[in-house]
């Protein structure tokens, strides 16, 4: 076990409580919140030295992030 | 303890050290001249723990990346770019 | 190669002297190149400090300048040698592109800091010793006080002009 | 990397994580989500996985300014 896979699960442990309870609670503090859990498992994933894992991990949160946002927008906008 | 560690070592204590200083900071704007220096920081050290010709290339996509982050928050702060 | 405290404490102070002279001759605290260094410089004064001292600040945060370009080459003298460093300067130059921004003060300062700090590896500094010098120098301007390095840049702003 | 520079950018990453989960303002919780990125990197660095580094370095600001993106719409709504 190294210190990345312990600062790893830290990470995902306490992002997904924060995200689960966001304290004003909006939409886009969920979001960034769900962003700290996202790096805890980056590091996890780095803890196994799979770097194709880790670059399709890093592509897909950010088009999940802009999937989101576009959710977001037009569910508040209309 | 030889002179590359002591470098590596004052770069990890002052990225520390301004992490610190941009959680303390109250005004939002003047957090951004620290988090410059945390980046700074990190980039010399990604050069110091690897001396490979490719970590220019990383070092600099990582400040890059941070410059243009502290960039577009700051100007989304001041009321987005006005040309468009 | 004798690393020392001395020498790390010199390799600050020439890359200090070196990131401070070419922004200040290039105008960077003239005015804030982009909308947010504008609004980082008015934040700055409004905190206690001088305004053109801020908009240097705000253009050091928002696109990288000699500052970024001392550090890379130093960085890239270590890394490769001479070659790297130029390579470094191609870098910022894509990097200053990328922020909207001319880019003349990031190239032309890694490029003499690239031969300054090439020359300083020939009479037993190391590269390393100015990677973490540079660190200390942006230290100095942007992590200490905001007020005093705001109001020492305006000084120096006023020597340039007058 | 030796002990001292694992607990030096590990309590980086632990303490970018508070400020962000604590921090009100959604501007502040994005630096602070800066201060987590730059933690994780040097663990990255020192796996020797330059080309994923470089990867994730250009992919956090992407993700960021899909955020912010979400927050100007927002503001000339309102």
């Amino acid at each position: 076990m190294g210190p990345e896979f312990v600062l790893g699960l830290v990470l995902i442990l306490v992002g997904t409580v924060a995200s689960a309870f966001p304290r004003p609670k909006t939409y886009l503090v969920q979001l960034i919140n769900l962003e700290i859990p996202a790096w805890g498992l980056l590091l996890v994933m780095l803890s196994y030295n799979e770097a194709l894992a880790l670059l399709t991990f890093g592509g897909v949160s950010a088009l999940s992030t802009f999937i989101y946002v576009r959710v977001i927008q037009k569910r508040e906008g209309t | 303890m030889n002179g590359y560690e002591i470098a590596l070592a004052l770069c990890g204590i002052i990225a520390l050290y301004a992490a610190v200083r941009v959680v303390l900071e109250k005004d939002t704007m003047r957090k951004l001249p620290f988090l410059n220096v945390v980046s700074f920081a990190i980039s010399g050290s990604i050069v110091l723990l690897i001396p490979h010709p490719l970590a220019i290339v990383a070092a600099a996509a990582y400040f890059v990346g941070s410059t243009l982050e502290s960039n577009a928050i700051a100007s989304t702060y001041a009321g987005g770019p006005k040309d468009e | 190669m004798p690393a020392e405290p001395l020498h790390i404490l010199i390799a600050a102070m020439v890359s200090w002297a070196n990131f401070v002279t070419i922004d200040v001759f290039f105008k960077l605290p003239e005015k804030g190149g982009v909308s947010g260094a504008s609004e980082i410089g008015r934040h700055i004064e409004e905190g206690g400090g001088a305004l053109h001292g801020g908009y240097m600040m705000g253009n050091i945060v928002s696109s990288p300048d000699a500052s970024a370009g001392t550090l890379l080459a130093s960085c890239g003298v270590y890394a490769a040698g001479i070659p790297g460093g130029l390579f470094a300067a191609l870098l910022v130059y894509i990097g200053n592109r990328i922020c909207y921004d001319p880019g003349y003060a990031g190239t032309t300062g890694c490029i003499t800091a690239t031969f300054i700090v090439y020359g300083f590896t020939l009479i037993g500094f190391s590269a390393a010793e100015f990677i973490v010098g540079m660190v200390i120098a942006i230290l100095t301007i942007q992590g200490i006080s905001h007020v005093h390095s705001s109001r020492l840049l305006a000084t120096l702003w006023r020597w340039r002009q007058g | 990397m030796n002990e001292l520079l694992i607990l030096v950018f590990g309590a980086m990453v632990v303490l970018g994580a508070i400020a962000t989960i604590i921090s009100r303002d959604l501007f502040d919780k994005l630096i602070s989500l800066g201060i987590i990125v730059a933690g994780i990197m040097p663990f990255l660095a020192d796996r020797g996985l330059l080309d994923v580094l470089a990867a994730t370095a250009l992919i956090a600001p992407l993700s960021t300014i899909f955020i912010l993106m979400a927050i100007r719409r927002k503001k000339d709504g309102s």
